[in-house]
């Protein structure tokens, strides 16, 4: 019989990386998230599995101790929310010079500063462009479910082995603090030390007299070869950009307008969607599922299609510039965003799409 | 036998007393003339090789003067961002609780920019083992003023002296760590004679054959100079060393099993 | 079909449980649900309220700012609830406590004495059951074979000898609850 | 009476003239040479027969540039 | 008689602060910037001006006691290099949250990670796109001279305190520590505290009877009044960009072809100008001055006059998605970039502008 | 007068010898019912208006609980990042040396990631006045587990219990602080009784009166209840105080000035 | 002899129903009444003429709700 | 005109300073300079380089890796830079502690015994302004009265006693330079 529970959406990814077979989490308190590090320790994980759970002192030393778990080739994750996600990012710049795989959560709240508590999406840029110093990028999952939040635990450290990279979960406090349905699957058994000596030859697991020394470390004094460090990261990046990108298309097919949005907005957009058809208006969604890898390409086949974009989003307009940058001038493509935590309506977004692209602007294409 | 004998005949294998551990590298040493790091190296891997633990040990050293200790000790190493080597530690004793963790700090990086991670590890009592190279000084980035820099003393960013009344006072970070429950073995050596030497090697055994009896945070501070930094010659900075840095940083063991 | 609820009150009240086992009875009878409970230091001032979504489709936004019914509470709640009822919706609330009683003409207000009665069971743990059972009587989205199984699913094992206790307040619950017609 | 006889062998590529190995030898066995090395250092040598083999120029040594070898002579 | 000095970068802009009228400095040492703090404690400016000086023990210290004094009205700043300024990405959120002027430097060193302490602009994206959470922007003001370096500094406090915002000056490690030519000038006085009452009288300097309790927060937690405040940031940043954009336009008027580069890369870019010139290229060069705001106008502008634009920057390619914004798709735009602290030579950059742009490709306006 | 007056007659102000200080605002306090937060509140403001210091006081706030204390306390006022009131503080202090300047901290952030902060601001003698109000828990998210958490305890991180082996030991912060040269006065105080609000209220006085002789950092530590944390009702949660957190936390001076 | 006699005002609304205030009062003169504030918290009120204005209920109170006074009675 | 060149040798031997009072000379006389140090930790190993500027244009990188002249004190810095040298430009250096000497037949190469020269004087100090002295007598960029103007604005005063001093250094230099030619 499967596995069906009604979880929280920190609860979920909590019960999703326990039976992911991770081997540790270091975190610290913060709201919307807690439940996270609450739901792992309740979960007596030591026990069930040998996964460590520890409470760091801070966010800074939740980021370092998975540094140290990762070089030695573990499974390892954090969690936080949007402040302490800041604190993290020379941890993350470290992580990202150094090539080391984990799995990340950002339950994003408002900003900036302490902000809100409430939902958001203003942490896009942060995450997708990159917060920490150094050219680098994470590759960034965006559930907008429950039930993503439970799976992208899997799929998060899939991709991070499979890449060594880092794997963002970025959420907001709508799916951390909501409960849905969630369907569980079998549990994954963690890797042996022998089998990390495989998988992860790389590791610093004790120098044995088989290999040489391994060697964890972002830095190097001399630029040429510093140079050629970066230039193999960037072909990772551009690997991962052709190979990893993830979208939902709904009600794509015929659509002569377009809603971008993910996460939390993305949901709010499908309802739109429904609205608008029911308004005969030929609307589409289109999700990015991976913000980076971003789905690129199809934004720009789909701008040959529809005749305008409107990229919604819980923030002043992040995610719109990549929305932008892949249309390329092709077709108009305006962003609507809510702030400070508030939620947008279906209908509120889909009005503001009729305003943009047929009531009041007449649409023309674009020419020159 | 009973000629004296040649320096070849002497000079033989048989013969050797003394050499440089095999767990160090070839690579030279990016050290000062004279600086005291290398010889915190020396014996840190004459232990780890004496006690056979080559396999069994992760080094963990962040920014200063040795952040590029991994190209002179023969093991696995992490490098560690600036002041979190006792974070990475715990990442890594955590998931290997067998293996044999260690941490190589500057005072700039324990004392500083990894106080808080410092009083954690050693309040957490993780069973790891903490070396520590107190030289009073930023020597990396170009001898700015540490925690641990002496009253009055001149740096790169006290140039008319360190002035306690608006730059505080040196902080003694082992005394304050010596006084948590999670500390087992703490001790403060130095590497300048060969006296102290030995000591600080004794010192360092202990600290890494406690850590297999998982009892806690061992913890081995080495009073070392910074020729550079203090701009003297290294016989100077030694005898200045004794003179200024040991009455206010005494050594001997400061914490000790019962 | 899609129902949008929000129950507010005092924190010891049951208020998050009783969304949590009517967002369970609704997953065990295949509806899409979601529940959403306020969060954060908003507690500290003692009230607590979650929103809970019935539906047939894959539900949107899981904060809601209209709601078909607001079951409420306290007087806290009274007062920044009563106007997210949607026209023509439903209020239910307990008097006991109010000053001030809902006052809107485009909505259907019910009461029930929930309070009173649980006293009157000695049963005060039942309390948000007799609340939830009033819902149920006005909104029957669940049937009570799926209640059961909520019931099941949402109470830890050791609590689950108390389920004909529950049930059975519901059904109480579903008797005392009482239309108020506003004079015009 | 057996006593002991040293002798050391300088890695005068590793040595960096730091001159730490000299005052901490008893019987004055080192000095620094007038020459340079590759990388422009004065190096250590031992300049007499004196040596005990007890290594205290090998422990102070932190270029680990000192090998020290000793026999028993009868 | 003018006071003219040959001086580093580095120390150029601690010379600035001081005859700014700088109140305070925090900062932690960092290579290649920690000259600022050790120019500083030489020249005793406690004795010269009043000013204070503290070295604080972290860079995240630092951007907090810079929070403190600037919410009581003085002028302060900090500065350090990379893996720091990434440790203050909370707080200065935070004080983008609150509205709090302030200077702050970034001598840019290669990332990610330890990385190397040579040049690098690949925290472009951190500055202008927001390394910390939530919605917001600095001023960021890049010097590709040692004169403006010292100039910013008082530039800087200007717009600081005028739109009670963060100035980021992003420099690098080769304007950081290349001494050129610097003419100084006079001496501003530092604010009294009488003067800061009315200059700031937002700022906490005691609860006077005359006034109301003044409070420094960045927290709401009624999300409808956070997103008010929200709402008026991203006016001010929209004024900004309507009012403070500074760049400088380099044989623009007749150019066929542009280079965009700010820093380190345009002086590199303003030779390659002179090359290209030279070789009978009609080129140009637009270099921003402030990177927020951005001169997309007078690109959108120069879009229309030129067949190609060639963004170089000591990154893997993060201004040219500005520059992609503000073009949108009406002319190519390519990217060049060294990386890991390598800086491009001017034959170098002229040879790929003319490989993009003229030899291989032959340019075809962009249509539909 | 002999005879036996009215409540009328006895409540006229001029027998008024208690009330609410002027310099609390008017705002319901945000606390949970019975918190140790609004007693201290009122004692910090009490002391600022009998020394009349309103216009000369900077108060600084990071996340906890007393997040809004703003919104309560009638002076300037910043809300500082979560664990840096301490630096915030610095920058004020350093700018206004005259002002008085204080800090007030809850437990999470004074010891856990404020750790650096305070143990440096302590050290540097920072003419400052830190409160510290130490439950034991992190009040403010939800009861999670604190450095100053006592052993077994139960919170939301520690549904088991505070496991000392594996979570540490209870940081006894204010021991350590009181170690450092820089600190002047340090005393730890509860408010739950009236003999020890009477207590509390000197020990603040001192602390704030001290500011002005320039001679180092004032720390003044309230042991305090979190009963929604503790999941007890005040009198409960009050009673499990002095039973289990006094003996960790005794009260008292910890450091006069000689 | 001179004695002195109390009275208190509790402010009903800032009140929150906490209890500390009751068993500190050794006139027993506070309890909590059985009505609740709008807030919904059975506030503290004064049962009997006994108070001696001793203060320690308003120092206890965490809302500051209450105000204490005295008179001498001779 | 345009002038781009590096000096370098060991930490002790003033090599930034002389690259500075020649950049402060250059300013003086109204050109544009530019003086680049190696930095941070790979001073640690004792080397130090710096690389100065002097044109009639503003001056693009401060940072180069071909240069018009190499100014070499050591054999760390002949291995690293004598190929940093443009073709037909200009190599000086002190044979003292030279083991490997230069080879390349496409610059022109001069030695100064600067070292010893100095020895002679009995002025350790001077020996970077007879260095300098070589270089001006090849590239003679700056007028004496700037060079004064130099010197006098980047020594600290207290140091201003020693100006002739290191001024008849200079002129020192200029006559113990000695061009060497390498056989085919
Ligand atoms: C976040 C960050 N801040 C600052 C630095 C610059 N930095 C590198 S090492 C160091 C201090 C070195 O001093 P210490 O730890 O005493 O080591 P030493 O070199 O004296 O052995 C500093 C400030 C850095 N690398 N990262
Ligand atoms: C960087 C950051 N991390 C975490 C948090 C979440 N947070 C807010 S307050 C707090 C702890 C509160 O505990 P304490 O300081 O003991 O205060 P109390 O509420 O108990 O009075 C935490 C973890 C935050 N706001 N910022
Ligand atoms: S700078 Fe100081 S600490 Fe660093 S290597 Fe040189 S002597 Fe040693
Ligand atoms: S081994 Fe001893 S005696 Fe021999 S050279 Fe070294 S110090 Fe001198
Ligand atoms: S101690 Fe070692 S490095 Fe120093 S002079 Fe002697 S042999 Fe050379
Ligand atoms: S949660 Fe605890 S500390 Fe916070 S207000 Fe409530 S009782 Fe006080
Ligand atoms: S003042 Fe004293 S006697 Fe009067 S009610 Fe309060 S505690 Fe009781
Ligand atoms: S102590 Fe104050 S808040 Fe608590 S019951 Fe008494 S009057 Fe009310
Ligand atoms: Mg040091
Ligand atoms: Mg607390």
């Amino acid at each position: 019989m499967k596995d069906i529970r009604l979880m929280k959406g920190n609860e979920a990814i909590a019960e999703g990386v326990i039976r992911a077979g991770c081997d540790g989490y270091f975190g610290y308190p913060i709201t919307p998230q807690s439940e996270v590090l609450e739901y792992l320790m309740a979960n007596k994980t030591k026990e069930r599995t040998g996964m460590i759970v520890l409470q760091a002192e801070s966010e800074i030393a939740s980021i370092h101790m998975v540094y140290g778990g990762a070089a030695a080739g573990k499974r390892v994750m954090t969690s936080s929310s949007s402040p302490g996600i800041s604190l993290m990012q020379e941890g993350i710049s470290f992580m990202a010079g150094t090539e080391l795989p984990c799995l990340l959560l950002n339950v994003v709240r408002g900003g900036p500063g302490l902000g809100t508590i409430q939902p958001s999406q203003s942490d896009y840029f942060q995450t997708v462009k990159g917060g920490g110093h150094g050219d680098y990028k994470m590759i960034v999952l965006a559930p907008a479910s429950v039930q993503e939040m439970y799976d992208f635990a899997k799929l998060g450290f899939e991709l991070a082995f499979k890449h060594r990279i880092q794997v963002m979960v970025l959420s907001d406090g709508a799916i951390g603090q909501m409960m849905e349905k969630v369907e569980l699957d079998e549990q994954v058994p963690r890797w042996t030390d022998a089998e990390i000596k495989i998988k992860s030859p790389w590791a610093t697991t004790g120098k044995t007299p088989d290999r040489e020394r391994n060697i964890i470390t972002s830095l190097d004094l001399n630029p040429v070869k510093q140079e050629i460090i970066n230039i193999n990261l960037q072909k990772k990046f551009k690997h991962i950009q052709d190979t990893e990108v993830r979208f939902e298309r709904i009600q794509c097919d015929d659509a002569e307008y377009l809603f971008v949005a993910y996460g939390s907005s993305a949901r709010i957009c499908q309802k739109a969607v429904l609205l608008g058809r029911e308004r005969g208006i030929k609307v589409g969604l289109l999700r990015p599922i991976t913000l980076f890898p971003f789905p690129t390409i199809e934004l720009a086949k789909l701008a040959k299609q529809v005749k305008g974009m409107l990229s919604v989003e819980m923030s002043a307009g992040q995610m719109v510039e990549d929305v932008r940058l892949a249309v390329n001038g092709v077709v108009p493509v305006e962003h609507y965003g809510r702030l400070g935590g508030i939620m947008p309506a279906p209908d509120e977004v889909l009005n503001i799409l009729e305003k943009n692209f047929i009531k009041e602007k007449s649409y023309e294409p674009h020419t020159n | 036998m009973s000629h004296i004998p040649t320096k070849d005949e002497i000079c033989e294998p048989e013969n050797m007393v003394y050499s440089r551990t095999c767990l160090l590298t070839d690579n030279a040493l990016s050290y000062c003339p004279g600086c005291g790091h290398g010889t915190a190296h020396r014996l840190i891997m004459e232990v780890i090789e004496e006690m056979n633990l080559q396999a069994d040990t992760i080094g963990v050293a962040p920014v200063g003067c040795s952040v590029l200790a991994y190209d002179f000790m023969n093991i696995d190493m992490q490098q560690a961002a600036h002041g979190r080597a006792p974070a990475v530690a715990t990442g890594i004793k955590r998931l290997y609780p067998d293996k044999f963790v260690f941490t190589y700090q500057g005072d700039g990086d324990l004392a500083a920019i990894g106080t808080g991670e410092t009083i954690h590890v050693c309040n957490r009592g993780e069973n790891i083992t903490v070396f520590f190279v107190n030289n009073g000084i930023y020597g990396m980035t170009g001898g700015q003023m540490a925690p641990t820099t002496l009253p009055n003393m001149k740096t790169a960013t006290s140039p008319f002296g360190r002035d306690t009344e608006t730059m505080g006072h040196p902080l003694k970070i082992t005394e304050l760590i010596a006084n948590l429950p999670g500390t087992y073995f703490v001790s403060r050596q130095s590497v300048h004679t060969p006296a102290n030497v030995r000591k600080a090697k004794k010192a360092i055994e202990k600290a890494i054959s406690y850590q297999k009896l998982n009892k806690g945070l061992c913890f081995v501070e080495i009073v070392s100079n910074c020729n550079s930094g203090w701009k003297m010659t290294p016989l100077e900075s030694n005898k200045w060393m004794e003179d200024n840095m040991f009455p206010y940083y005494p050594l001997g063991d400061i914490k000790v099993p019962k | 079909m899609t129902e949008e609820i929000i129950i507010a009150g005092f924190g010891g009240q049951g208020v998050l449980s009783m969304g949590k086992i009517l967002a369970y009875s609704g997953m065990m009878q295949n509806k899409e649900v979601s529940w959403f409970p306020s969060y954060g230091p908003e507690m500290r001032g003692g009230t607590a309220n979650v929103t809970v979504i019935i539906s047939d489709e894959r539900i949107s936004s899981p904060i809601l700012n209209k709601f078909d019914t607001a079951i409420i509470l306290n007087q806290q709640s009274m007062d920044k609830f009563e106007n997210s009822v949607k026209k023509g919706g439903v209020l239910i609330y307990d008097p006991n406590g109010i000053v001030r009683h809902p006052e809107r003409k485009d909505i259907n207000i019910y009461t029930i004495d929930a309070a009173d009665e649980a006293a009157r069971l000695g049963l005060a743990k039942v309390f948000n059951m007799l609340v939830l059972g009033a819902f149920l009587k006005l909104k029957p989205l669940i049937e009570p074979e799926y209640m059961r199984k909520g019931l099941e699913k949402s109470l830890p094992l050791r609590h689950h000898n108390s389920i004909p206790e529950n049930e059975k307040a519901i059904e109480r619950g579903k008797e005392i609850v009482k239309e108020i017609h506003l004079a015009n | 009476m057996a006593t002991v006889k040293g002798e050391i062998i300088v890695n005068t590529e590793r040595c960096k003239g730091c001159e730490l190995c000299v005052p901490v030898c008893k019987e004055k066995t080192i000095a620094m040479s007038v020459n340079l090395n590759s990388k422009g250092y004065h190096f250590a040598s031992s300049i007499n027969a004196d040596c005990n083999g007890c290594t205290n120029c090998a422990l102070v040594c932190p270029d680990g540039a000192i090998t020290v070898y000793r026999v028993k002579v009868n």
